[in-house]
């Protein structure tokens, strides 16, 4: 599976502990002396410590958990969830974008259409993925993805984790904004079950546009974002328009999970093992795997008028105002 | 996603500053900012504030807007009343909107309402870019979702005037939400069979243009107009870029096939009136009549 | 309106005869001597002669004349026959190709959408409309015309006119065969009524891709070839693969309007005036513009379910095949 | 439109030619044409086809084609007995059908019937090359679209593997309407919910790839295939350019985002496995019971 070799700020407590055990362990071989009594201990404490920190992480904390480089990827959880899956490409019209894979999917014998943002791991990766910034040709073979379902009938499940869409200039001489937009309103009016997961970063428009779902869960240590939260401090008199106080816009964009729930913008939060997704990424697919056994049974017993109804209530119903009394 | 930095063209109400120079009345004389042409204010106004010299489309507000637009008098808005709150307590907010409403002498960065264009019932919308850089929070998108219902239920075209920075930033997802719910509502307008037209005006960026303002079934953009998901100048800021002259303009919108029409502010009440004439002919007739 | 400045090889009778009247024009101004007598006589004689000319073209003749390039293009018979277009553009995912044009156009207050391919009369503007080849995106902007048909209601218009669809590197890296099918596909699900008329030269999948109408016209001397006969020849060794004998493949290709007509691949030919329709643009302007004035009410009453069905039914029947007995 | 100057892999039954070097024997061994290897014929058939070496892909005939996809003894032809004729009288067609009908052993370039795949019922199409290049004519044209149609009305996947230089030139106008015919009725079975595989085999180009072949569902392609709506030869002749070496395979399409996979063939068989069965599950059950 995945080593946890980068540490983030807020693990250091933890980091020192794992490198005394870590001492002790090396210690136990070269000098034969048994100190597995205080290595025990030592991992009662991390533990302990990792309980307390990882129950306490503020909005900025998540969001370097959302960004670990070690976290599960899409097709590292679809490697995991699904029994088999068949990867496909292209958008009929221009390319194949690797930041946004899609397929069909199997999970225990049931069929389902996936799509979402992939990120690489390495630097090559990163780069072939584009950070996981996917361009218009992406967003259309989502679109394309979206047709399938709706024409065998089977629901749609979509992974989250995108830092933006991409931007520059190719990508909009291409459309991406269009792409954006035709995604969401593709998703609105499916006619098919629609399940999405913020399973990292949920970024901006380029999250949401294959967001539109009739179950929105989210991980919990994800974000859900309106945009980097460095971002916003760098353009928001609010912060002096210093992209180094990130860590104050991530608390008033509340782009937590929990937060996210509590304003009624996703439905559910999936809870993540001990210690963050990349500590056990296999646990953590098996609790995605358990979301969607229950969820999809749920979405598929409502008639699929009703479920298209229901989708659009759902996102029309999105948003705080008060009317004036005139 | 927004290009926030970009310079207001108007520091105040979507209108161009009255020009302040020495000797000149004050409000009779106005400058292009492109050419630098100084312009008299009646001419301008002739003119439908587009620069006689340069044909620079000055921004227009809301009320200069629905003139040029709708049959006189044939403005009903709707909804005025909706106000912002503040759903994540964000800070500042409450005083950024005050401020938006002092300045631009509205509750919100949009109206709509009903209205006739050259005899043609339609649904139409405005957006005000001097209210908060025109961004989408809760408020612009819940007018946006009613325009475009009630151009659906009531059988009328729907035309929106669109000017935005983007999302409105203190709303956080909330805002970027709207997105969602504007896209879907323009989907039910298409389903209902109704001419659905988007004006694109000077700037139209970020979550506003990757939502319902792209999914116009006809698209009309004034000239030079910026548009696109990211402006040029937070672009080239993050990427240490230079992009090439003329990116992200109405005009390089129509090259690549993201608009059908870059019209001429004169020729802009025109157009939509003839694609009104053909596209809304029966229906206008047929609708059933309220209020 | 557009001079007839070029003349074809087998107007050169046509032609002598023009130019001893204009010579004799001439002498009249200049002498001032009356030869009005034998002009009118020379004028009944070309009169007569382009009667029978016309009335006995070649395929290979009725070639030349369905490229020739006074012939009125797409925006010419747009303009002519319409009270009101709005030209409208792009196709939201690339770009917008001249060599197709589309818009809503008003017919004495009948809405219609119009698409077309369009070729360019001076180098220029030949240049500019790709010699009215189009893209992928040409196809994807007709495309959209056909939802905004669909959505409203009204018929659409299809103005052919194209040697084939473009075949080059860049059509081919955007997707020209999947532009061609689909819009074929879109087509014959379309739940409007659809129009079709060959004005020109009909070439290819190009050509057919805007076809798949409910009732399909031709121009009297237009064309509509499976290629270009000079192409035929060349690669087919039933004409010793000589481009030269051009002539006698499109003998062999039965490329007319009327051959058509028999075969049943058209539903009507649309007579043009005297001399054929670069002689009187207007005139034959006036004739489309009847038989839209008949075909459209006739399509228009038929229920859209049924005119599906019914379009399907016309399409699924062309071929010719046997059933050997076993 | 076609690339009907491109030599065909293999002048006869789109088998590659027997080696007929001196002192090898007759029918024992190939030689692969890509990398030169010397390939004996049992090999290559274990191989289906494949050169071991370089992976160059071997056309396949009809009956081998079919027996590498569907399950043994489970392929049951259908209107085998459709004969071309020559609908525009165009001189040495006749000549042409006959030593094409001599060569490929069967009636016309297109074979298609009842089929199961791993015990999933389905219609399956296959295309022979061998027989005047595999070009869309009225029979060709016929036999697509009942193959189509009949997956939409028993509710089965379509599984059509292509190869073809294009439309047929010889039935001219009528041999451009297939593409119109069997484009509709693609989109006959996709209304039906019904899975529509298109495998694209070397050369699938011309007519063919413009119309049924680019409007699977799913597209597979195999390795180095020649795919494309004019062939890079004839660009080349026609255009007077030199093309980029990659042109036109299916490598370039994956990566120009027309096909969904290209699959080595040994791995054909049970990519389409998979499919049907992720795609077609509770249906292969529920069809009704015929023939
Ligand atoms: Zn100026
Ligand atoms: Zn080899």
């Amino acid at each position: 599976m995945i080593s946890t070799s980068r540490w983030l700020p807020f693990e250091k407590p933890l980091q020192d502990i794992d490198e005394q055990i870590r001492r002790l362990e090396e210690y136990t071989t070269t000098h034969g002396i048994d100190r597995s009594e205080k290595i025990r201990e030592l991992r009662e404490e991390h533990d302990a410590l990792c309980v307390q920190i990882f129950s306490n992480l503020s909005a900025w904390d998540k969001t370097l958990l959302a960004r670990h480089p070690n976290r599960p990827y899409t097709l590292d959880y679809i490697r995991m969830i699904f029994d088999d899956f068949v990867e496909l490409h292209g958008d009929r019209r221009f390319g194949d974008d690797p930041a946004m894979v899609a397929g069909i999917a199997s999970l225990q014998g049931q069929t389902v259409v996936v799509i979402g943002q992939q990120k690489g791991r390495d630097v090559k990766e990163r780069t072939y993925r584009n950070f996981g910034s996917a361009k218009p040709e992406g967003y259309r073979k989502a679109e394309r993805m979206m047709d399938i379902a709706e024409r065998h009938g089977v629901p749609l499940v979509s992974f989250i984790d995108t830092p933006a869409a991409e931007g520059r200039l190719d990508a909009e001489e291409r459309g991406i904004s269009e792409a954006i937009a035709s995604s969401m309103a593709h998703l609105s009016r499916l006619r098919a079950p629609v399940f999405a997961i913020v399973t990292g970063e949920g970024g901006s428009g380029g999250a949401i546009a294959i967001g539109v779902a009739d179950h929105v869960a989210m991980l919990e240590h994800a974000i859900y974002s309106i945009m980097p939260p460095e971002g916003c401090a760098a353009i928001l008199d609010t912060f002096g328009r210093d992209g180094s106080r990130g860590y104050q816009a991530a608390e008033a964009l509340k782009l937590t999970a929990q937060m996210n729930l509590e304003l009624g913008l996703v439905d559910e939060v999936v809870p993540e093992p001990f210690g963050g997704a990349h500590r056990d990424p296999l646990e953590t697919a098996h609790r995605i795997t358990a979301c969607l056994r229950q969820r999809l049974p749920e979405l598929q017993a409502i008639p699929v008028d009703a479920l298209v109804g229901r989708r659009y209530a759902k996102f029309r119903a999105m948003g705080q105002f008060t009317a004036e009394m005139s | 996603m927004t290009d926030a930095k970009r310079p207001a063209p108007s520091a105040g109400d979507a209108r161009p500053a009255p020009a302040q120079m020495a000797g000149i009345p004050k409000g009779l004389w106005h400058k292009c900012p492109k050419c630098r042409a100084m312009l008299y204010q009646k001419e301008l106004e002739r003119n439908l504030r587009v620069c006689g010299s340069c044909q620079y489309h000055f921004p227009l507000s809301t009320a200069e807007r629905i003139a040029m637009l709708a049959d006189e008098g044939a403005f009903a808005e709707i909804d005025a009343n909706l106000l912002p709150v503040n759903p994540l307590g964000f800070p500042d907010y409450a005083d950024k909107l005050a401020r938006g409403r002092a300045k631009a002498g509205q509750n919100e960065a949009f109206v709509y309402g009903d209205a006739e264009i050259a005899g043609a019932p339609v649904v139409l919308g405005v957006a005000n870019f001097g209210f908060m850089g025109g961004s989408m929070g809760s408020v612009v998108g819940e007018k946006v979702a009613r325009a475009l219902e009630r151009g659906a239920e009531l059988g009328r075209p729907v035309v929106l005037v669109c000017a935005s920075g983007g999302a409105r930033m203190q709303e956080g997802m909330v805002s970027l939400m709207q997105m969602a719910k504007t896209a879907a509502a323009c989907e039910r307008l298409k389903a209902a069979g109704q001419l659905y037209i988007t004006i694109l005006t000077d700037p139209t960026t970020g979550g506003v243009w990757a939502s319902f303002a792209s999914l116009g079934e006809i698209i009309i953009a004034e000239p030079a107009a910026l548009i696109g998901l990211t402006g040029p100048r937070v672009l080239e800021q993050n990427l240490k870029v230079k992009l090439p002259p003329g990116t992200h303009t109405a005009e390089f919108q129509l090259a690549h096939g993201m608009v059908d029409l870059v019209v001429h502010r004169r020729e802009l009440r025109g157009t939509v009136t003839r694609l009104l004439t053909m596209l809304a002919p029966a229906r206008a007739a047929a609708a059933p009549a309220v209020e």
